[in-house]
């Protein structure tokens, strides 16, 4: 099904510690959404000096209900877009585009997965989590973050998994620490086949590592900087090796935001490695 | 035009207003409607085929494409600024075989009316871009980017300079279908675009693209240095509509005969509506896409709206109309 | 620095930060705070003086005036365009000795800091204007709009050819007190503005003021006409502040030694840490004026700010910070 | 006293026939107000695109109150600006900076005066009645627009004035015509000394030649397109004869709005007439 372009309206606006909750009518959209997609937000109204839009992770949909379907959003406030969204009021109107990206693949069978979150990056676990369990999964969460008020959903997300463990850089709450510090335990403890992580590209980066060295699959989606997200710019690319071993600059807007771990490049993000398909170097 | 009545715009929704013959043509191209993509900013028609009808716009035009694969520029790519971006994509492309191959072929098969752009780092290059499409069915034009460094010149950009864009202009024409128009694409950086113009006009371009984007920069206020990869990149978005239109202009006002695919900025019907009155024959909408994924389409029927608002029976009818009438004196260049 | 501590910005606006040593200087004038007014964009500095003490400000630029009474241009004369606005003034003043009698003497008077900008239709416009001034006192600097078409050479305008820049430079030059130093302010709309910065300098320029407005269009969609009396116009405000910054970029880079007072679209103190982290020395607040009167001072306690929150203890550090490195790759001029 | 610059909360948005009338907080605006002032207000919030201000005459002042002092304004629809302004809600907050111009020019002794609106060109007025008549002067109000829906404050304004005239272009209200066609009579009936006219350029041109042939002293608020409002900016100007004889383009956001109906070259607006101070036929 191809990506809607609505209007959504505002149907609530709550704060969760550091974060705001942002719920919208949606018709339409729950029906297309699977963990992992995002949505395209414009920002600043009609007269709005802002072009592009922002990218949220989906959070939570309703299908049914009074509007005709609603999503939610979970928005950090990091610059002028976000510090708008997060000042809405009920009835204001957002154009939304989505759902976007290609989103996290389920097993087939049932499986042991941990599940990986850092600051917001929790959002798309909870839909995830929700859809592992009802195929028979075993879920484990990691939520980790700076500061307890950077954690999202922490106390919700314990329904859906048989553990949370939760990190701080801190120690504000949990464990002290990296997620990265915890994971090797929980995969152990709970024999995990597959691990999914969203969050920020270096803890994305640490939990490929351990994955790798633990040999267990691992999915993350990742958040690079977007102009269109609908794949028609070429901004939001990050060297990622194909199934034939070559390395190419790749959209994390459509072919992303959910990689396979072992299949981006995390310490050359940034670059152009060397041996990427049409690299300056690599002669042209 | 044997067209319906439609219902009109914002400004009077309830009147019926007639349609407006939306044909134009850029050389011998003929297109039933004159809005088109803008290079880069819609691929190679595909991902917005999901949002809109492709085959109702005048035209895709592909990103443009060179000979070989390529990576591009390190991220960041892109910088947010008021009423626009800055751009350093680097040209990343698959290169001249596989886009014949694979965007072509699929264009082709869909029934879009296609642009192709191709953009070389020497005259050679071009050549034989050209020459490669050659024999490649389904192409309605080929818009030649000359916004690129010459590798033969210190990275002189080609269209900053008469000579050096005339010469890959030539390399075109010469090796292209003479039925296809080439259509050249103009930077606005120049100190004199109509010379520019006037130059790539007798190498043989069929008409122009006007305009590319303009070299602009932001400095990441983190990392206190240039927020992109490529340090410097290109503006585009509504911020430039100005200067876009300006180009235009004075293009037209030079060369009344020849074509001109106007863009810069269009976000509207009534912006695309200034380029055609300043002259453009047809419009390309770049950035805006970004925001709006269907905004080429409604652009297209926000200008028949708007043409018939005004009166206007046919969009040639429109095309250069500001430029009308005794009472406009000379062009003057000052700034304040 | 003696100065107190004060309380930062929206960022953490608890915190007390140390003060800025914000002192600079455009060649020989030293002042203690770098922001300016734009010329044009301040009348001679009375009007603002209700909203904010203009003698805080590194300095005034006064309106560009020219040897006789001008009346200026027919309106319309500005047109509200994204992030931006063109205008088409056409330098309309009272003629240097009105302008000295009146503007200057009240100036002196309320201890501003100024900087008369000049302007003339010849060379010989120029020198007149300097040898007018050089007699006056509480003069700081003179800029130099060289923004103005040459009537003595079909309009061309002086700023877009280094040969008549550099003369106009030479003649205001030989004219001026030696102490008085001159600014020359350049248009971004030519080809290369490094070549342009490297010839007034050698003319004997001793800085830069980086950008004058770039040459816009809007075409009104009530009349199918351009919407400004003058046809084309100036674009100023946020929208061309990327172009700006690159202009103030690449001058830099190449005259590190060369005092830049930036501007183009600077609305905020993060936004003029942009100018100086490029290569400028100070900054000019112009348009962003009209939205704001009380602009100028405010950008320049915001620009305090947010020097103090990334660790300068003083202005001059910042100057071309965003040059430093070995990791910053040679500048390409691609464009996409 | 310099003019005030603030950020006002909307206190109420009312329609009134084509037009919306805001209120909004601003404390200290009424103690320096006179009527003829107008305010000058940013349009699109924080992260707008429309970078300038956009002109309202003032139409009434509360000093007190609950708000410590507001000022009402009434806006007809024009473009992007005005539709975004009469789309406000309570509570939203709007930068203002005012007041600003020179305002009308009060009789020194009781005088006989006519006041003409011209469609919102009415707003003005009422505080310039209400002061006319504190002056003990005799005020008769001519009020003109294309329709009935066009007219602004009929009403309310007939308590300040000794007989209220109304002119519609189509006959919809009052009598069918324009403002012109009924001065004449009630100069006549009025022994006017004084006329106040705001409204379209086109009318104020055709008081001020009825007012001239009529030898009655007049004065007009003109609108001009203004990008900065404070005088600096220069685009704002129109022909003007000084006491000295001498035409001047001369700046209407603060040598006007309201100007002396026989100073302003009317027929010459929108052009430098030949011989202006600095014109550039009139050798420079
Ligand atoms: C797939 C995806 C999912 C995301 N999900 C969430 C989420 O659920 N909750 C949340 O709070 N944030 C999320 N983000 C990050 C969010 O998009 C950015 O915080 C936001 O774009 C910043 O906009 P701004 O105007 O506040 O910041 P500014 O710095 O002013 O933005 C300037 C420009 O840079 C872009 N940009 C800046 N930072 C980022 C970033 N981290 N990622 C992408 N673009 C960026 C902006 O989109 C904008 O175009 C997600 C990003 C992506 C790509
Ligand atoms: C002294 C003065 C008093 C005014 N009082 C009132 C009033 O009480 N009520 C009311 O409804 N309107 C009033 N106006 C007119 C009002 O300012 C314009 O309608 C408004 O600026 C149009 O803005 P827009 O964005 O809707 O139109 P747009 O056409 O989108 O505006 C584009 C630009 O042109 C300028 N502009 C366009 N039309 C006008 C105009 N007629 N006058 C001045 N600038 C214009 C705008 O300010 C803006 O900068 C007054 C104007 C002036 C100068
Ligand atoms: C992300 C991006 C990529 C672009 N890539 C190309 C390109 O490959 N070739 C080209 O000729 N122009 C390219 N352009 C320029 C556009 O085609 C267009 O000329 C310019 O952006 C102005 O139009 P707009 O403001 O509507 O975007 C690109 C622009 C953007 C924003
Ligand atoms: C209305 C207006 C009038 C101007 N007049 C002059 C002038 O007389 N002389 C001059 O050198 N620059 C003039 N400028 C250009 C500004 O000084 C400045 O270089 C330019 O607007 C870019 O800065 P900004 O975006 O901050 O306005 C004028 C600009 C505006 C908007
Ligand atoms: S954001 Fe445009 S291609 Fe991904
Ligand atoms: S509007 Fe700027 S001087 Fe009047």
């Amino acid at each position: 099904m191809p990506p809607l372009q609505l209007t959504g309206q505002v149907l609530d606006v709550r704060r969760a510690g550091m974060y705001t909750v942002l719920s919208l009518t949606a018709p339409g959209l729950a029906e297309r959404t699977r963990p992992g997609h995002f949505l395209n937000i414009g920002i600043g109204g009609e007269e709005s000096a802002l072009l592009l839009r922002r990218a949220f992770a989906i959070y939570q949909v309703q299908s049914r209900g009074v509007y005709g379907g609603s999503v939610d959003i979970v928005i950090g406030v990091h610059g002028k877009g976000t510090k708008w969204l997060v000042d809405r009021r009920r009835h204001d109107t957002l154009s939304i585009v989505g759902p976007l990206g290609r989103p996290f693949t389920l097993p087939k069978n049932p499986a042991n997965c941990i599940l990986v979150g850092g600051g917001y990056g929790t959002a798309p676990l909870f839909m995830l989590a929700d859809q592992l369990r009802e195929r028979g999964c075993r879920v484990d969460v990691i939520a980790g973050a700076a500061t307890e008020e950077k954690l999202f959903g922490t106390l919700e997300i314990k329904r859906a998994a048989s553990t949370l463990t939760v990190t701080t850089d801190d120690g504000s709450m949990g464990t002290q620490g990296r997620v990265t510090d915890v994971l090797d335990d929980v995969i152990t403890r709970s024999s995990a086949d597959v691990i999914y992580a969203c969050g920020p590209m270096a803890m994305l980066s640490a939990v490929a590592a351990v994955a790798a060295a633990r040999g267990v699959y691992v999915q993350c989606s990742v958040e690079e900087s977007m102009a269109c997200g609908i794949g028609v710019c070429m901004t939001c690319v990050l060297p990622v090796i194909g199934e034939d071993g070559i390395t190419r600059m790749v959209r994390s807007c459509v072919d992303g935001p959910v990689f396979r771990g072992d299949q981006v490049r995390w310490a050359d993000v940034g670059t152009i490695p060397i041996d990427t398909l049409g690299a300056p170097s690599g002669g042209n | 035009m044997s067209r319906a009545l439609f219902a009109s715009g914002p400004l009077d929704p309830g009147a019926l207003l007639p349609a407006v013959d939306m044909s134009t043509s850029i050389g011998s191209f003929e297109t039933p409607a004159p809005v088109f993509t803008a290079s880069g900013c819609a691929a190679a028609g595909k991902e917005l085929d999901q949002f809109f009808d492709i085959t109702e716009l005048g035209g895709i035009v592909t990103k443009s494409v060179m000979m070989a694969a390529r990576s591009g520029r390190a991220t960041p790519r892109m910088a947010e600024t008021p009423s626009g971006m800055l751009n350093s994509i680097g040209l990343q492309g698959p290169g001249i075989d596989a886009f014949i191959e694979q965007d072509l072929a699929w264009l082709r098969q869909r029934g879009a009316r296609t642009v192709v752009s191709i953009a070389g780092g020497s005259v050679d290059e071009y050549a034989k871009l050209a020459s490669k499409l050659r024999s490649v069915e389904g192409i309605s034009a080929i818009e030649v980017n000359i916004s690129c460094p010459n590798v033969e010149d210190r990275g002189q950009v080609f269209a900053c300079d008469p000579t050096a864009a005339s010469n890959v202009i030539q390399a075109v024409r010469r090796n292209s279908d003479i039925k296809t128009p080439i259509i050249a694409k103009l930077s606005p950086d120049v100190t004199d675009i109509v010379s520019i113009a006037g130059a790539v006009q007798r190498a043989g371009a069929d008409a122009l693209a006007v305009i590319n984007t303009t070299l602009g920069m932001v400095i990441d206020l983190d990392t206190l240095r240039p927020a992109l990869g490529g340090i410097t990149g290109g503006l585009s978005g509504p911020a430039i509509r100005p200067i876009a239109v300006r180009c235009v202009w004075q293009i037209h006002q030079a060369f009344p005969d020849l074509p001109i695919l106007g863009m810069g900025g269009i976000r509207s019907g009534q912006d695309a509506l200034q380029f055609i009155l300043a002259g453009a024959s047809a419009v390309s909408v770049g950035t805006v896409t970004f925001h709006d994924p269907s905004a080429p389409l409604r652009v297209q029927q926000e200008l028949e709206i708007a043409l018939a608002e005004r009166g206007f029976a046919t969009l040639r009818e429109a095309i250069g109309y500001g430029h009308r009438g005794p009472d406009i004196p000379e062009m003057i260049e000052e700034i304040e």
